[in-house]
C-alpha cells in the first residue's frame, strides 16, 4: 500500500500546481497556434511542446540537479546544500534560493557536487538549454543557416533600401523606452538589461532575439521568444492596416524599376564587407553577424556547396529542434506566469507596430529626396520577419495595381532589417554592458 | 534612480538608432564602392539575374524547373557516391 | 633499442590480458552476427566495433583521464590521487580503485584534476559515452525519431490492442523476479536496482533498456544492451515455438475486420493524450514519452516536415552511431566478463519467452470477453521489437491462412508495446529509487 | 536481507505490472473518448487511411507509388531551395 | 557623448593592433585561394573565416572566459585572478599570462570562476575550439567520414602498394629532422613534440596532422593546419617537376596490368584485419585507425547504408565546418605571427617533395626487385592528399603515353599513405609522450 | 641538451620509419593471406569489379548510371518511408 501512495504522491495529478496547469494550458495553445493556425511552427511547436513538458510537476525537467535536490525537500540535502552555499544551515526555501541564484560560481559548483552526491541529475530540458543557448551556440548556427538562405541580391542591386532595414529598427529601441517607462511609472520592474532584451523582440528576429535575451534577461527569455515568433505570425495582420493608414492610394500604385542585375562577384565580396565594418566598428555584433556572413559566403562562393547545403538543411534543423525545445524550458510556471510577461508581450507588439510605421515613413522620406521613386509599401518589410513581411508587402501591392510585383523589392529591406537587428542588438549588448558592468 | 532608469533608456535609445543608422550608412556607401570597383575591375561574362518580377511558374518555366530538378537530383546522387 | 623494447612494451600484444582477447572476439562475433546474419546491424556493427576499441590494451579509450593515470602505474601520479580521493598514500591498486568508485564528486574532482596535470586525458569512448549516454540524451534523441516515424494508426482503429501492450510487459516484471530470485539464491548477486534494469530487456526496446540501466546500473549496461538487440534480431526464432504452443490451429485462421479510417486529427491529438496523462500520473516516464510524443507529433501535424524529416534521418542516424560506439564502451573485458553477464543473457532471453506467451494469452482473454474476435497471434507483437514482431505474427497468420494479413492489426499491439514497455520503465525507476533511496 | 531483496523485487512486479496496465487502461478509455469527439465535432473531409491489407506493391499500386516518389522528389528539391 | 566614446574605444577601429591587421589579411588571403584558386575550400574557407572572426580587436571570440576578462584590464578582476592563480597579486600582465598558462588544473579552474563571476564568458570559437578539437572528437569524426568514402579495392588488389604509402612518409620523418636541426642550430626553438607536429604535415592529411598538433603542440596547430591544407591544394604543382626529375620517360610509359577483381568480402575483411593489427601493435594509433576502419566496415558491410551514408554527408559536413572555424581560432595573432610559424610554413614544403621524391624511388626499387612492374609515377601518391595525389600520377601518366590511365592505380599508394601517415602518427605520439613525460 | 634534442629526433626517424615499414610489411602480409583464405574458402557468385579503367561515362554508360541513379532514388525514397 506503501508504494501506491508513494506512487501518488510523486504523481503530476497530486503535485501539480494551478501555475503548471496553467501554463500546460498555455503549451496546448501555442501548439494549437502553431499546426492549425500556421504561426512559425518550425519553432512554435517544439517550444509549445518544450513548455508543456517543462511544466510536468515532479518530472524536474527544467532545472538543474541542485533546484531538482531542493524540490526534494530531503532535509539533509537541504542542509549539505545551504553549507556549501555559505549559509550556516537551512532555514527557509526562499533563502535558499536566493543564496543560490546569487552564488559565486566556486559556491555554486559545491552545491551541484552535493545534489549529484544525493543521486540528482540535470533535467533533460535543462541540459538541452545549457549546451544549446546558455552557450550561445544554438542562435549562431541558425544564424549561419540564415545566412546561407538569403540572397542578397535584391539589397546589392538597391543599396538604399539598407535605409529602410535601419528606420525600422526604430521600433526596438522605442520598446526600449516603452519598458523604462513602465518601470519609471512603477508598473513593471524592468531593469535596463531587460528594457534592452524586451526592445529586440521588434526586430522581428527570432535568434537575435533569444541570443540577446540569453546575454541580458535569461529569466524573460521564454516570454520574449514566445512574444517574437507569435508577432513574427501575425505580420499579415499587424502590418496592413498600419501600411494603408500611412500611405495614400497612388504611393501604393507606384511600380519600381526592374532590379539590375548583380554579378556573382559582388555577391561574394558583400559578407566580406560587411564582416570588415563589423570588425572595425561593432565588435559585439560579431558573433552573430559573423555567422550569418560566413553562412552567406558559403553559400555564394560556390565552392562548398556540401556544407552550405548541411547548413541550410540537417543542422539548421538539428538545431531548431534543441533551440525550440530549450526556449520551452524557460516557460516554467514559476518563470512564465509573472506580471512582466503580460508587460512583454504587451510591449511586443507595440514594437512591431511602430518598426512598421517608421520603415513605412523613411520610405515617403526617401521618395522625397530622390528621384527613383519607391514604393512605400516595401518599407515595412524593413522590419524583417523574412519573408513574411515582404510577402505583405507584395500582396498590398498587387491589391493596388494588379500588375505590380513588389517581393523582390521587398526582400532588400527585409534582409536589410536582419542586419539592422543584429547591430542594433551589438551596440544594446555594449551599451547595457557597460552601464551595468 | 528612476530617472537614471529613464535616462539610461533615452541614452540607448539616442546612441543605439545613431549607430544603427551610421553603421548602414556606412554599409550603404561601401557596397556602392564595392559594387562599382567588381563590376569596371573584373567585369563578368555570366552576370546572374536578380530574377526581378517572380510570376508563379507557368508552362515552359515549369519544364525548365523539372529538367533542373532532374539534374539537381542526378549531381546530389554523384556527389553521395564520392 | 630502449625504444624498441619501449615501443613492445606499450603494445597490445605485450600487454594484452585473456579477457581482452576474448573481448576482442566476443566483438568480432558481434559484428558477424551483425553483418552476416543480419542482427539488428545498425546498432551492432557500432557496439560489436566499439567493443573492439574498448578492449586494446594500452589504448585507454574506454577510459576516463584519471583511470588512464592509475593504468600508467607512474608511482608519484598514483600517491597524488590518493591524497585527492582522501587516502594517506597509494597501498594498493584495489584499494585505489573502491576509493575512486565510492568518491564523492568532488573528490573525484581533484583526482581528475591531478590527472589532467600528469598530462592524462578522457578516451574517446568515454568522452562518448559521457555526452551520448551518461547525459541520457541519446537514447531520448532515438526515441524521438522513432516516434517521428510510427504511425499510430493501427492502434487509434483498435484502441483495445493497447492491452496487449500492457500484457506483453509481464516479461519485463517476471524478469525481475528471476533475477531476485536468483539472488535470493545465492547464485548471481543482483541488487534490486540491477534487477530491475536486467528486467527491461523484456521490453523489447533498445532505447528504452539503455536509458534504463544507464540511470539504474550503468556498470551492466553493456550486458543489458547486448543481450536487448541480439534477442530482438532473435525474435523471428524466439517467438513461433510459443505463439503455435498457446494457439489452436482455429485461432490462429481467425481473420480480423478491417481496420477503420483514421482521421489525420486523431493522429495529431494523440500524442498530445498521451503526454498530459503521462504529466498527470507517471512523470518519472516523462523523458522517454514525452521525447517519444514530440517525434510523433513533428511528424503528425504536418507543419513541421523539415524537423520530422531530420528527427527520422540525420539526427538519428548521427545519434545511433556514437550510441552505438558508447554501448561499446562498456564492453570492456573487466566490465564485462562476469558471471553476471551470463545471468543477464539467462534471464533476457527468459524475458522475451514470457512476453511473448503473456501477450498471446491476453488475447485470448479478450477473446472470451469480447464479440469481436482477436487473432491471437497478434498479442506477441505486444512485446514490441518494431517491427519485427509483428512480421513474426503476419507470417505465422499467412501460413494458418493464406488470406489472412496480419500485419497492421500487430502494428497496434507492437507500438502499444513500446509505450508499455516505458511506461513500466517510469514505474520501475520511480520504485527503484523509492528503495534505495 | 534476502527477503527484504525478494520483497522489493515482488512489490515491483505487482505495483508495476498494475500501473502498466491502470495507465494503458486510461489511455484506451482517453483514446476512444478522444476519437469519438474529433470524429463528431470535428469530421474530416478528406480521412486519412490506414490502410488495412497491405499487399506487396503490384501494377497499378506500383504505378501510384512511383508518382509519389516523384512528387516527393520534386517537393524535397523545392524545400531545399528554400 | 561618454558613450560615444565608449562605443569607440570598445570599436575594432581604434583597438585594433597591427598583428590582428595583418592576420584579418591573412584571412582575406586564405578565403582568396580557396574561393578563386579553388585550394581545399571545404577546409580553407572556414579556417580562414574562423581566422578573421578570430582577429576581431575586442570581440574576444577565440579567448576563454578568463583571458577576457584579463583582456578588459579591470584591476579588481585582475586581482582576483592572480590570486586564484596562486600569485600575491596582480603585478604585471605578462607575468599573470605566464602564471595561467603553467596553472595546474585546480588554480585554472578557480581563476575561470573568478572570470564567470566578474561576467565574462567563453568566446564563440574557443567554445567550438574546445568541443570540436580539444576533446580530438572532430578530427576522428571526419577520418571516419574519410574512410566510409575509401574504396581499398585498388590497395587489395596490389596490396605492395602500401609500401610506396610507407616509403612516402620518410617526409614526415624528414621534417622532424628538419625542424630539431633548426632548433640546434638556434634558428628556431623547436621542442621535439613541436618537431614531430610539424613532421606530420608531410603525412599530407588534414584531420591527422590536426589530430597531432592537437595532441603535442596545440599552439602551433593553426599554422600547422594551414601549411597541412594549403600544399595539399598545392600537390599539382608541387609533385610534377620532382616526379619528372626522378624518372626516366621510358619508365613514366610503364603501363600497368588491370587490377584484379577485388571480392565483397574480402573488402569488409579488410578494415578488420587493419584494426586487430593496430589492436596489436600500436594502440596510440587506435583512435585515428579505429574511427577509420569503423568509417570503411560500415561502407563495406553493406548492411548500415544509413549510417554510412550520415557518416559521408550530414556528419562530416557539420563536423568540418566547427573543424573549420576552430582551426581559425588559432590563427590569433599573438600566437600566429610568430616566426616559428614562418619555420613550419618551410619545413612543410620540405615534407611534401622529400615525401614525394621517396615514395617515387620506392616504386623504382620495387621494379628493381620485382618482375610485374610498377609505374613509378604512383609512388609519388603515398603521400596521400587524396585524391588529389592520384591525380596528379594519372595526368603525368597521359602525359608520357595517352593510353596510360593510372587513376585506379594511383588510389592503392594513395589510400595506403593514409594508413602510414596514421601509423607515423601513432608511433610519433608513443615516442614522444615517453621522451616528455 | 642540445645534442638530446637532435638525439631526440633521429631517434624518431629512425624508429618512426622502422616501425612504420615494419606495420605496412605485416599488413601486406596479412592482407594477402586474408585475400587467400576469404577466396578460396568463400568463394563468391558474385564478385564486384574494382573498375580499373575509369573513363567519363559514354552513352551506354551514361543510360546505365541514370538507371542506377533513378533505382537509389526509388530505394532512398522507400527507406524515408521506414
Ligand atoms: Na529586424
Ligand atoms: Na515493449
Ligand atoms: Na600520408
Amino acid at each position: 500500500m506503501e508504494h501506491i501512495t508513494n506512487l501518488w504522491l510523486s504523481s503530476g495529478a497530486y503535485k501539480m500546481s494551478s501555475g503548471q496547469f496553467v501554463m500546460i494550458l498555455v503549451g496546448l495553445g501555442l501548439l494549437f497556434l502553431a499546426i492549425r493556425k500556421n504561426f512559425e511552427p518550425l519553432l512554435l511547436v517544439p517550444i509549445g511542446f518544450g513548455g508543456i513538458l517543462a511544466n510536468i510537476p515532479g518530472a524536474n525537467l527544467a532545472v538543474p540537479a541542485v533546484e531538482a535536490a531542493m524540490h526534494s525537500g530531503d532535509a539533509g540535502v537541504l542542509g549539505q546544500i545551504a553549507q556549501a552555499l555559505g549559509l550556516g544551515g537551512f532555514e527557509s526555501m526562499q533563502g535558499l534560493k536566493a543564496a543560490l541564484e546569487s552564488a559565486p560560481a566556486a559556491a555554486y559548483e559545491r552545491a551541484a557536487q552535493v545534489a549529484q552526491d544525493a543521486g540528482f541529475s540535470n533535467g533533460m530540458l535543462y541540459n538541452f538549454y545549457s549546451v544549446a543557448i546558455a552557450s550561445g551556440v544554438a542562435p549562431l548556427v541558425i544564424f549561419m543557416g540564415v545566412g546561407a538562405m538569403t540572397d542578397f541580391g535584391p539589397l546589392l542591386a538597391n543599396p538604399r533600401t539598407l535605409f529602410l532595414g535601419a528606420a525600422a529598427q526604430f521600433g526596438i529601441f522605442a520598446t526600449v523606452l516603452g519598458a523604462v517607462g513602465m518601470s519609471a511609472a512603477g508598473i513593471m520592474d524592468f531593469s535596463i538589461a531587460d528594457a534592452a532584451a524586451i526592445g529586440i523582440i521588434g526586430g522581428a528576429d527570432g535568434p537575435t532575439a533569444i541570443y540577446v535575451s540569453s546575454l541580458l534577461a535569461p529569466d524573460l527569455l521564454g516570454a520574449i521568444a514566445v512574444a517574437a515568433y507569435s508577432y513574427m505570425a501575425l505580420v499579415p495582420l499587424i502590418q496592413p492596416p498600419i501600411m494603408r493608414a500611412l500611405t495614400t492610394e497612388q504611393e501604393r500604385k507606384i511600380e519600381m524599376v526592374q532590379l539590375r542585375v548583380v554579378s556573382k562577384r559582388e555577391k561574394i565580396v558583400f559578407p566580406l564587407v560587411l564582416l570588415i565594418l563589423v570588425a572595425l566598428f561593432l565588435p559585439d555584433a560579431a558573433p552573430l553577424l559573423g555567422m550569418f556572413c560566413f553562412g552567406n559566403l558559403m553559400r555564394e562562393s560556390g565552392v562548398v556547396n556540401r556544407l552550405s547545403d548541411t547548413a541550410q538543411n540537417a543542422l539548421i534543423n538539428i538545431t531548431t529542434i534543441f533551440l525550440g525545445l530549450s526556449v520551452g524550458s524557460k516557460l516554467a510556471a514559476d518563470k512564465f506566469l509573472d506580471p512582466k510577461t503580460l508587460g512583454i508581450l504587451a510591449l511586443g507588439i507595440v514594437a512591431f507596430a511602430i518598426g512598421t510605421a517608421t520603415g513605412v515613413l523613411m520610405a515617403k522620406l526617401l521618395n522625397a529626396v530622390s528621384k527613383t521613386k519607391i514604393n512605400p509599401l516595401i518599407g515595412s518589410a524593413g522590419v524583417s520577419a523574412v519573408p513574411m513581411a515582404a510577402r505583405v508587402s507584395n500582396k498590398l501591392g498587387l491589391e493596388a495595381n494588379p500588375h505590380n510585383f513588389l517581393l523582390m523589392h521587398a526582400m532588400g529591406p527585409n534582409v536589410a532589417g536582419v542586419i539592422g537587428s543584429a547591430v542594433a542588438a551589438g551596440v544594446m549588448i555594449t551599451m547595457v554592458r557597460a552601464m551595468t558592468g | 534612480m528612476q530617472e537614471s532608469l529613464l535616462q539610461q533608456g533615452l541614452d540607448i535609445t539616442l546612441y543605439g538608432m545613431g549607430i544603427v543608422f551610421t553603421f548602414l550608412l556606412v554599409l550603404v556607401i561601401c557596397t556602392t564602392i564595392m559594387s562599382r570597383v567588381v563590376t569596371r575591375l573584373f567585369p563578368e561574362a555570366e552576370p546572374v539575374a536578380a530574377s526581378p518580377v517572380s510570376t508563379p511558374a507557368s508552362g515552359a518555366a515549369g519544364d525548365l524547373r523539372l529538367r533542373k530538378i532532374i539534374q539537381a537530383a542526378i549531381e546530389q546522387h554523384r556527389n553521395r557516391r564520392r
